[in-house]
């Protein structure tokens, strides 16, 4: 089993599939001849040739509403934005197109497309660099929407991406490209609507996704110490919501916290939230709490942006709330 | 203003049209009139309901195109009812649409401004202005890749001249040389405000000068020189030396929709701008220079009314849209 | 007291206060000549002229841009999209540039526009052109988000919004501007941030907003006429939120129903319900339920958008599931 | 290409530039480059962070600029700092907001991309590539409104003259007739995409065409032709005639940001560049040309020295970015 990097792991889920698929085709800025902003497509360019790796000037919208067009007639296209923040002046042909192809036509076109990019925050990067869209393209129906902690899943994730017939928000970061894990050398792909138990516990279902899994863990040890049993559910996918997982979970633990990065309201978390009372309401003994950044553009300064962050104290606190709660 | 070089628009010339031929786009033209009108008929009654935009007054355009590009890609925005009928979507499902019904392109569940078709590659009827220019690109890239033998034909407004979506789209077009014939239909208005509101220049073709693609701007009102100019247009984008973008001067005789009473209109415009109606055009021509008895373009226009009615029967027999398919279109297995 | 239409109660908002205020200005497709899509705008260009009241082509992030730009130099736009569905081109200058003008800049520039469209669905027009907006503006620190049901809150929230510092999101409906209702004569405005109770009563609370208010009153005849005496809140603001109305109301009645139309997921809806779970924990008998679209893009025929719809039957049923629930 | 009409850009211009001007517009390029310098310097020992874009190489477009337009309204992008001081921002305020500290321009809440200050109407410092250009038609929306005599520069790269928001931009100000200058820093690449892989058309300031605008390319590295053209453009701009585009071809020296090695530059070329340095051209054009002693500019490197040396060293003095400030410019009162 190779100990991949994040990009790695990216990078052999999209060349395995285009060796194995001639319609596929990697487009956005700096893809090919830069090897990619944050070098996730590194040495693609080189394999598979300009045709399929494909450099774009800077026009979001234009390149998305290519790749909408190419996938209505039978192309795999992965369109890469440079981060999902420039996605915003693409929003409509997302979710206002895409999201809409194969309903609008009853199912004679389908939209076999994965849009990728990192999601986010990094760091000081300030507002307009720092969009956590998951709650923005989750929001419609017509769309899924993944993400991924660790390389395995990055990897097993984007496969079932690029498999998938209908248009997929693949949500990455630029911090943790260069994070490795272990990613088993046989090909295989991570189902949509499945949530993975980070750790099983039996005193709060701690309820999160992508990077944040991390900050997650980092509280998690600080809990542990303290004699807490708590599981971590890391959803990986969004859109679908694996339901199940979240509400046996919570129904075992009988407490719940959700937490991710960007703005809470009607954040992905609300969503949460919202289901786990309505399928939890008996099983609940206290009130779910979110964490997740504070109410503000995001700052830039250092000092500013950590007491923004949904951190691992602020999850500590979360926790606490909850667990003490009585 | 560029124009496809007179070499390639030679080469690239279809055979001059036959009566035959022109006959057959009489007729296209008419049935796209009366279906438009029996359209109207069935809005005032409650039949069709939400937006609904007549081409009236511009089927030479989408007839004249068809006879051009009957085999390539099309794609068009929402006043698409005669490019889907000029690319051969059936009056009756076309109809059915219009009226929500099971039976409609879409089975109901697009409506007047998303008629999509994928047995004629008819790619949709988009509702939003430009939006679904930069689609058409997508298309070309398709082509390209797969080495057809194609191009991508895309419709918008002079509305949608003014949009980022278009802008961009037009630049990766010519960026990247794609196989796409863009199509302007200048029809002076976009809702109420007319072309020199919207724009600074008002020969808008020359949008494309930005880009450094060719373009071309014309009257489009008779049937046979749209048919040979986008043929040439074709032949250009076809033969791999770029898009091209053609602004086709026409007139919406009708309101932007079905709601719109048009009241912006100077005195005497619409009046004036018919005197120059594509079918009038064509049935002269038909008769005056090709010697075709009008009998015999009588005999088309009963045939045309049998099938526009026809299909108007068929909408409003057939059963509603089924409430069953309304979660089968949201994912695609 | 005059009896106004609401497109009459919003045009006596912008009038009034650009009669008082030179700096104020009226920019949007087909608001000039054409008198407004929906004749809002009706007579306002003869009464202040071209440079007032101004058209524009059909370029959305053009001119919202523009709206910016003047309000940061001390104009006070009114930008009028023709629908919200149309800002999707223009999200990105609204929600990456309006809404961080004034922190970005330390205060330095403020942004006193007013953004105005109809909002959600009309009647058959398709996926492309029913989108409910709330959630996917209120998201964002920085915007305020309003809407009103009648004539009245038309009128006192525009007066608001325009005398507001800050970009404000004004969601109207092009199914309800010829609704009539009583404005008083005098001038006077509706504050941000406050519900209104539509209806006291103790056995639910039924929160909605906008003109799906008018699908709420017709389900509550219904209870009422059952025995059931629901309390009824129009939020009339989205951001901020009128917590302590919404906090009391569930507070007394225990049982908590929000209804409102467009998609589901990570809605407005989702994050009262967040917010009411953990404020209201102790009171709540019976899990809060939330009324919406149905989940798939909006589909043209009657028949089947009235399956869609959070219609008065499907508000009835969630009440009823709140209600019986025991 | 339309040019900006013969008579007004002789109409406009500024009188011949004096030895005592230059002197000065040399200082202020020393100083930006200085002052970038030492940016470099904090980034690498990680005192600044994020994204951090330098503007070396390209100093005589903003001063140029500045010394036409000194009064207008500014508004730039991300690559902002040279505008940002050209403009009157005090390199010590600029410094600290690179550093986040609360005597920054913005108190450390915006940083390098952000940079505003109102008393001397510089408007950013924006992050989304062509975002910020559809605001400069609102500023010239409001001089013209409240007839002030001024214009809106707006600045904005290469890599920006795809985007669909630079478009629409472009087509309004034209429609309106707004008192703006757009200028297109044209230095070649978009971060590693060089222009010809960019656009069909290199010539940039052709966009102009396609929507009726009077637009000039011109190479930039000369402060003192850049202020001629500039007040050119603007008395044009100004008077009432409507917008210019102007492409001005320039080059960056660094990598796009700090942690761009620029590897994709051909060998040689930043070399070549480096031969038309604006610094050492305005330096021999002041010994050369008006005859300055060589130890009166060594006097101002000097002078510059410490003040960029006393920018970085309030930054570094300064206080960390205040905590309770961040809630209060959310909303305003
Ligand atoms: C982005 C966007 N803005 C506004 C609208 C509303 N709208 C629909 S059609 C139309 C006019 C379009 O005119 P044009 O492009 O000339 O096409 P025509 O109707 O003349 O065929 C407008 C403003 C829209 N659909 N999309
Ligand atoms: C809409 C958008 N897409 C992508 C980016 C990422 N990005 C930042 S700068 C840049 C290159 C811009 O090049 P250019 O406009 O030529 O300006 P320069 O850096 O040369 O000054 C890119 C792609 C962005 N900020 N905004
Ligand atoms: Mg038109
Ligand atoms: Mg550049």
């Amino acid at each position: 089993m190779a100990k991949l990097q994040i990009r790695e792991a990216l990078r052999r889920a999209m060349t395995e599939e285009m060796e194995k698929d001639e319609s596929i085709f990697l487009i956005g800025e700096e893809v090919a001849q830069y090897n990619g902003a944050y070098k996730v497509s590194q040495g693609m360019l080189e394999k598979f040739g300009p045709e399929r790796i494909v450099d774009t000037p800077i026009s979001e919208g234009g390149f998305a509403g290519l790749g909408i067009g190419a996938a209505m007639v039978g192309m795999r296209p992965i369109v890469e934005f440079m981060t999902w923040n420039f996605s915003l002046v693409a929003y409509d042909q997302i979710v206002n197109t895409a999201a809409k192809v194969y309903q609008m036509s009853a199912g004679q076109y389908t939209l076999p497309i994965v849009f990728r990019a990192p999601n986010g925050q990094a760091e000081n990067l300030a507002a307009q660099h720092s969009t956590s869209v998951e709650s923005l393209y989750a929001h419609f129906p017509g769309l899924k929407v993944v993400t991924y902690a660790t390389p395995d899943d990055a990897y097993g994730l984007l496969k079932t991406a690029i498999a998938d017939n209908n248009p997929v928000i693949f949500l990455e970061s630029e911090m943790t490209y260069h994070v490795k894990g272990d990613v088993p050398d046989e090909e295989y792909s991570v189902p949509f609507g499945k949530a993975r138990v980070r750790r099983e516990g039996s005193d709060i279902t701690i309820i999160s996704w992508g990077k944040q899994i991390f900050r997650v863990m980092d509280a998690v040890k600080k809990l542990e110490a303290e004699g807490y049993d708590p599981e971590v559910l890391d959803l990986r996918s969004i859109r679908p919501l694996d339901q199940e997982a979240i509400f046996n979970s919570v129904a075992k633990t009988g407490r719940c916290l959700v937490t991710h990065e960007g703005h809470i309201f009607s954040g992905v978390g609300a969503e949460i939230v919202a289901q786990v009372q309505q399928a939890c309401f008996e099983y609940l003994s206290a009130p779910i709490v979110r964490v997740t950044n504070r109410d503000v553009p995001q700052p830039y300064a250092t000092i500013l942006e950590k007491e923004v962050n949904p951190n691992p104290d602020r999850i500590l606190e979360g926790a606490y709330q909850i667990l003490r709660y009585s | 203003m560029s124009t496809i070089p007179n070499s390639l628009a030679s080469k690239c010339s279809l055979p001059a049209i036959t009566q035959e031929e022109l006959i057959h786009l009489y007729k296209e033209m008419r049935l796209i009139r009366r279906v438009e009108e029996l359209a109207a008929k069935a809005y005032t009654q409650r039949k069709i309901l939400g937006f609904c935009h007549l081409y009236i007054g511009q089927e030479s355009v989408a007839v004249g195109t068809a006879a051009a590009t009957k085999d390539d890609y099309w794609i068009a925005a929402y006043r698409e009812h005669g490019h889907a009928m000029a690319k051969g979507v059936p009056a009756k499902e076309m109809m059915a649409e219009l009226f929500g019904k099971a039976t409609g392109s879409a089975i109901g569940l697009g409506g007047s401004m998303h008629i999509f078709d994928k047995k004629c590659d008819f790619m949709g009827g988009w509702g939003i202005v430009g939006g679904h220019v930069p689609l058409a690109n997508g298309v070309a890239w398709a082509i390209k890749a797969r080495k057809e033998d194609k191009v991508c034909v895309c419709f918008f407004g002079d509305g949608a001249m003014h949009q980022g979506a278009f802008f961009e789209a037009l630049c990766l077009a010519q960026l990247y040389k794609l196989p796409c014939v863009f199509i302007c239909e200048n029809n002076y208005y976009a809702m109420g405000t007319s072309l020199d509101r919207q724009s600074a220049i008002t020969d808008l073709h020359r949008r494309a000068d930005g880009v450094g693609m060719v373009s071309e701007q014309f009257e489009g009102f008779d049937v046979e020189l749209v048919r040979d100019r986008v043929a040439a247009a074709r032949e250009y984008a076809r033969s791999g030396a770029g898009p091209v973008l053609l602004e086709i001067i026409t007139y919406r005789y009708r309101g932007h929709s079905m709601s719109d009473p048009a009241k912006y209109r100077p005195k005497g415009e619409l009046e004036e701008k018919k005197l120059s109606d594509p079918i009038a055009i064509t049935h002269k021509r038909l008769t005056e220079d090709f010697g075709v008895n009008p009998d015999v373009l009588s005999k088309i226009d009963a045939e045309v009314e049998i099938t526009a009615t026809e299909a108007y029967q068929f909408a409003e027999e057939s059963p509603e849209a089924d409430l069953s398919s309304l979660y089968d279109f949201v994912y695609a297995p």
